[in-house]
């Protein structure tokens, strides 16, 4: 088990080095002229040959890279060329904003989703099925853009219910960091006002990026528990008298939920990269937004930073869930 | 359990199913959702066709731009009301299903194209090979996909075409696992070993007895695909790094229009709902089609 | 005795732990050191039950599979030491029946194609076109006793035992004088089963075929088969007339064996 | 002879497919007494498996109905139950035991849990199986229970290997186990669907002689359905012969084997190679299965009989006792003298 741990963490070092491979090739072998973008239209020859030195954007790509990477040993993700801040604080900032946001839409469609998918499948082919089949077609539809907008138009502006974006009213002091979650934060302080506050303002753009997920997670669990209630061993164990929510919860819950768990897997990573659009529908101060800023005027650092720090989380995250799955599963040992 | 696998062929050495296209046809009209989804599929296509000569105001669709109108409400002359350009919505976004239908066409496509080949060469190879070719995919899998076409589509800079190939060099990853998965299954398939004994070379197990066999969930991935790409594609739009104007286009569209929010929340309508209903018919397609074509991998 | 086709001298087969991401596993020996002898002409039955290593060792005669140690010679050569050419020619006459008929045959091959492949992939020997290749296919269909008209049919139309005679067309198609056949017919209802080994039977005796038959069904392999061998754990425990082993069987496991195997006596 | 544990009669099953509905059990009629072992024998689609599912009521429905035909358990009707009552029969009063011991045994649970959960089930209906002990106190019954369960069907070790996933036994050893599992609610009817179809020879002959013994030991009924005609000889004390939906003949082992009055049932055995079979001379069974959605009129097994006449053609032939409980569904059935000249 703890050599397993030990091997799975030592693959990260050649992840790390082929996201940063693959990002810088991207930066800097494609055409695009960052240092004209980041001095600005009206700057001389000499102000832009300055700034290209200044950022080492002169010197051969692969000499660059080494640069890259000398630093990143030190956890120096670079410089940006637009805010001319160090990345890695600026990530600092921002990503504590995007995990809230991603931990909250993952746990509505968890917790939402699971149980549905389960009850749908014990409904098949009944009115309650068919309906949230067809519900759940249009949630995985649904461009998120578009329903946040919505959202905003109904909930923010219509009815005047929920705050138009942002994470706190600009007036409202945020809770002292402990974990970077603001709503977490201020329950720590103790601070229900503020917690009541910025749960408001999370509420929209959570839901409006938890729906996508939601759907497939209560399709997946559907359908692996319609898988599982074929299974040979569903019918022993009916035939065998055991009563029905006995061989639910055991036989079709816990072996449905692991095949499910790969996909809450995958999807964790995905919604870390696809904040983009909700966080610039929601002015949500978060990587995507950042990542975006930086995308616009081609400024890379940022966007290898951003890209590198998600994929490093998207490989803990599966990590994890291989754990979890492990545990589910006696099948799947670890030596 | 013998026979309850019998079930389905109660006559198994008498009449063997017949499994053909009448049965498949026969299944996939028996879904109403599935039929649904072919309609709107259809309505789409023909709108990517013909969208832009049948709009009521092709000046608009051409650029054209009447500041007098601006904004207005909708009303009989412009159902959906006007932009800020004082162009008619509904003609902008009849003529938009074309980029977005073409986008997520091509995207789809190169993807499968990428895809199929990395997965194949990969599950029909392995060892080392398998091994590199993988790495490389899940590699780009962790890199989250909408940053990494935002990145390329910013760096290649803006244009139809770069757009494309930036979203689909983000999209190839999914469909090699696809297909290394399936030519693996296939490739211990008893036909293939039988293959193998007769004395058939390698090109003529792969091309004539395992891909084949891999068509069915290819078909079916790419058909679920269309709604998503055609929203990556509007995505892009959304956030300004896409098609440039003044060549409709629904993220652009949507983009534009939350600007003016609330008070000229007409704007947004078209588009969003044209969106919608679009990756709707595919996915609803696409469903269908599983259930027919590739009923194991049905989730 | 007649000339041998098929020697297998001390073949063993070892499967080396894979180191996976989930750790190791142990080394297998699934062959170890396994001598056979298969004359021209006759039907020699290997039995065992599952894991004894019957496939594998199938699957090494076919070449599917490298041998860790030990030779497989056919007609005095060893396999080994052919030229990928001579190999590929070898295959024409060397030809495998499979257990499953429904897993055996390309779903998306009409009947024809399955039973043209053969031919052209070995058209270098066999010297058929096309136009003939298609004769040949549906004289090999009546042969094994298929209407020629069934030719453009695909494998899903057809019933398991007629899958069986098309898998044993497609076996004789490149003209083979070994059959290896694997458990054929265990997959088959018994009276099925019978209309398929009286069709070996003819054909052995029509075309003068040699048979490896695998079987784990002591009844089928005593009806067919002259000789036999017993194998267990990758070991042939017993090797001998078919008589012989099962009226003084000389090891326990041949002893155990044959007294599980359960029998009907038909009415005299 | 007691009183029938088990009396299927005349019991019709349709299934509705793509294809048109078909008629699975055409009237199918069995009587099973404690102490019995019924072999039931036919080639695979005969119905062997759906009489069995049907006892228990587990086949799905729709698309399965039961347009005629009752099941009576101890008198009682079965087809009149509710599935709770049902539910309270299964395990308890009717054991199972499925062909695959591979697919049958949850791979994420332990075998424990398993037997236990079953123990317990069936105490719910029956307290006298853990003795009336309640709460905490029945689940260390149940694993109590579960051990001596393990050791009369032969696991060495059993409060061991109580702890073990279903991937660390063999074949033989799982099947154990299910059979303990089917047991361990005291049934009176077990009912066992091709238990050693996936078993090794060696492994099967043990697993039948555990089922005799447990028999014998139990005074149950046991219902073995099977393919293979020497798995009954070995194991059953009568037998019934299926064929497409059909019982054609039934009668004691030794009567039904020694004297196969059915052509079918002469037909299949002679489709078995023995000893004495020579080479090239046995005989397989010329046609096919009928198509169970159109069959043919009159007795299903005329198409491919070669003493059918007109009659066969018309009318199903009703069973008919030939001797002292042995009974065949043929007009023209082979007599004794016959068989011995065949």
């Amino acid at each position: 088990m703890l050599l397993f741990l030990v091997r799975r963490i030592l693959l990260l070092i050649p992840v790390i080095i082929g996201l940063t491979i693959i990002m810088f090739a991207i930066a800097r072998l494609l055409p695009g002229d960052p240092v004209g973008l980041a001095a600005g239209p009206n700057a001389t020859q000499v102000e832009r040959e300055a700034l290209a030195q200044e950022f080492g954007l002169d010197r051969p790509v692969w000499g660059q890279y080494a640069t890259y990477v000398t630093g990143l040993m030190q956890g120096d993700l670079g410089r940006s060329l637009l805010t001319r801040r160090p990345v890695a604080a600026d990530i600092a900032s921002y990503l504590p904003a995007t995990l809230e946001l991603v931990f909250a839409a993952m746990a509505i469609a968890i917790v939402v989703g699971v149980p549905l998918g389960l009850l749908t499948a014990i409904w098949r082919n009944r009115w309650p099925d068919y309906l949230s089949q067809v519900v759940a077609i249009g949630a995985i539809s649904m461009p998120r853009f578009f329903l946040g907008l919505l959202l905003q138009l109904v909930f923010a502006m219509w009815l005047l219910w929920l705050p138009l974006g942002g994470r706190l009213p600009i007036v409202v002091m945020p809770p002292p960091f402990v974990t970077g979650f603001i709503t977490v934060d201020a329950l720590i302080a103790g601070d229900f006002s503020t917690f009541v506050t910025a749960l408001k303002h999370l509420a929209m753009p959570a839901i409006a990026l938890s729906l996508s997920p939601l759907a497939t997670i209560m399709r997946m669990m559907r359908s692996s528990s319609i898988e599982v209630m074929a299974q040979d061993y569903v019918m022993t164990a009916r035939a065998l008298g055991l009563p029905r929510r006995k061989i639910l919860t055991r036989a079709i819950a816990r072996n449905a939920f692991s095949a499910t768990l790969t996909v809450i897997g995958l999807y964790f990573g995905w919604l870390l990269g696809g904040t983009v659009l909700v966080e610039t529908v929601f002015d949500w101060p978060g990587l995507g937004l950042y990542a975006t800023k930086a995308i616009v005027s081609q400024d890379m650092m940022p966007v290898i930073g951003v890209a590198l720090v998600i994929g490093l989380i998207f490989v803990m995250a599966n990590l994890l869930i291989d754990l979890a799955y492990g545990l589910i599963n006696p099948k799947v040992r670890y030596a | 359990m013998s026979d309850v696998a019998d079930i389905s062929m109660p006559h198994a050495e008498a009449a063997p199913r017949r499994e053909g296209l009448a049965r498949g046809w026969f299944r996939f009209r028996q879904s109403r959702l599935s039929m649904v989804g072919a309609a709107l599929t259809f309505v789409v296509l023909f709108f990517a066709v013909f969208g832009m000569m049948l709009a009521p105001y092709p000046e608009h669709v051409a650029g054209g731009i009447e500041t007098g109108l601006r904004f207005l409400p909708p009303s009989w002359a412009h159902p959906f009301g006007t932009n800020e350009l004082g162009q008619d919505v509904l003609s902008l976004t009849m003529a938009g299903t074309t980029v977005s239908v073409l986008a997520g066409f091509g995207v789809v496509l190169i993807g499968t194209l990428i895809g199929t080949v990395m997965g194949g060469i990969a599950g029909f190879a392995g060892g080392w090979l398998d091994e590199i070719l993988m790495r490389f995919t899940d590699l780009t899998l962790t890199i989250p996909s909408l940053i990494l076409a935002m990145a390329i589509a910013a760096a290649l800079g803006p244009g139809f075409e770069n757009m494309v190939l930036a979203i689909s060099l983000s999209w190839w990853p999914g469909y090699a696992r696809l297909v290394r998965g399936e030519v693996i299954g296939a490739r211990e398939e008893v036909y293939v070993t039988a293959a193998r004994a007769i004395g058939a070379s390698p090109t003529r197990v792969l091309f004539r007895h395992i891909l084949p066999n891999c068509v069915s969930p290819i078909i079916v991935k790419m058909s679920l695909d269309m709604g998503f790409a055609i929203l990556t594609v509007a995505g892009l739009g959304f956030i300004g790094i896409g098609v440039r104007p003044p060549t409709p286009e629904w993220g652009t569209m949507l983009s534009n229009a939350r600007s003016y929010m609330p008070d000229i929340w007409w704007t947004a309508m078209a588009p969003g709902t044209a969106m919608f209903l679009t990756v709707v018919g595919f996915n609803l397609l696409g469903d269908g089609l599983r259930d027919i074509l590739d009923p194991k991998g049905r989730r | 005795m007649p000339e041998p086709v098929l020697e297998i001298r001390n073949v063993s087969k070892t499967y080396t732990g894979r180191r996976g991401l989930f750790g190791k596993s142990d080394p297998v020996d699934a062959l170890r050191d396994v001598s056979l002898t298969v004359a021209r002409g006759e039907s020699f039955g290997l039995v065992g039950e599952s894991g004894s290593g019957k496939t594998t060792l199938t699957r090494s005669i076919l070449r599917l599979e490298q041998p860790s140690s030990g030779q497989i010679l056919f007609h005095g050569n060893d396999m080994a030491a052919l030229s990928p050419r001579s190999l590929r020619r070898l295959r024409a006459r060397i030809q495998i029946v499979f257990q499953d008929p429904y897993a055996s045959l390309n779903p998306r091959m009409t009947i024809e194609d399955i039973v043209t492949e053969p031919m052209l992939i070995h058209r270098d020997i066999v010297g058929l076109d096309r136009a003939a290749r298609r004769d040949r296919a549906a004289e090999l269909l009546s042969l094994v006793g298929l209407g020629s008209q069934l030719l453009r049919r695909h494998p899903h139309e057809f019933s398991g035992g007629q899958r069986q005679r098309i898998g044993i067309a497609r076996a004789l198609a490149s003209g083979p004088e070994l059959l290896l056949l694997d458990e054929p017919t265990s997959a088959l209802d018994v009276s099925v089963q019978a209309q398929v080994l009286n069709l070996l039977i003819e054909l052995q005796d029509r075309l003068q075929l040699t048979y490896f038959f695998i079987s784990h069904d002591l009844a089928v392999v005593r009806y067919l088969c002259t000789r036999v061998a017993l194998i267990h754990h990758g070991r042939i425990i017993e090797e001998g007339e078919t008589n012989r082993i099962f009226d003084a069987p000389q090891t326990e496991y041949a002893r155990t064996l044959i007294s599980a195997a359960p029998e009907v006596r038909v009415p005299a | 002879m007691g009183e029938a544990l088990l009396q299927i009669d005349d019991l019709h099953l349709t299934m509705s497919s793509f294809d048109g509905l078909a008629h699975v059990l055409n009237g199918v009629s069995l009587t099973v007494r404690r102490g019995e072992i019924w072999g039931v024998v036919g080639e695979s689609g005969c119905g062997k498996s759906l009489t069995g599912l049907s006892i228990s009521r587990l086949v799905q429905s729709p698309p399965a109905r039961y347009p005629a035909g009752a099941i009576r358990f101890e008198g009682r009707n079965l087809m009149s139950l509710s599935q709770r009552e049902m539910q309270a029969l299964r395990g308890t009063r009717i054991g199972m035991i499925f062909q695959d011991p591979t697919t049958n045994l949850n791979p994420t649970l332990k075998i424990g849990t398993q037997l236990i959960d079953v123990a317990l089930a069936a105490a719910h209906h029956d307290s006298s199986i853990l003795s009336g002990a309640k709460g905490r106190e029945a689940r260390r019954a149940a694993r109590a229970l579960a051990v001596r369960m393990l050791e009369q069907v032969g696991i060495t070790d059993a409060a061991a290997r109580l702890d073990s996933y279903p991937h660390e036994f063999s074949g033989g050893m799982r099947q154990r186990v299910l059979i303990a599992m089917a047991l361990i609610g005291r049934p009176d009817l077990l009912i066992a669907d091709e238990p050693t179809t996936a078993l090794d020879v060696s492994v099967q002959a043990q697993i039948l002689a555990l089922l005799r013994g447990i028999v014998a030991d139990h005074d149950m009924g046991v219902i073995l359905i099977t393919h293979n005609l020497g798995v009954v000889a070995q194991t059953c004390s009568h037998v019934a012969v299926m064929y497409a939906g059909n019982v054609v003949e039934t009668g004691p082992v030794a009567q039904v084997i020694d004297r196969p009055a059915h052509p079918y049932t002469r037909a299949l055995m002679a489709a078995i190679p023995t000893r004495e079979t020579r080479r090239g001379e046995l005989q397989g069974l010329a046609g096919t299965v009928p198509d169970l959605i159109r069959p043919p009129p009159g007795c299903r097994f005329a198409p491919r009989c070669n003493r059918a006449t007109e009659i066969c053609r018309g009318q199903f032939p009703a069973m008919t006792p030939t001797a002292a409980g042995h009974s065949v569904a043929c007009y023209h059935p082979v007599i004794e003298r016959e068989v011995a000249s065949a």
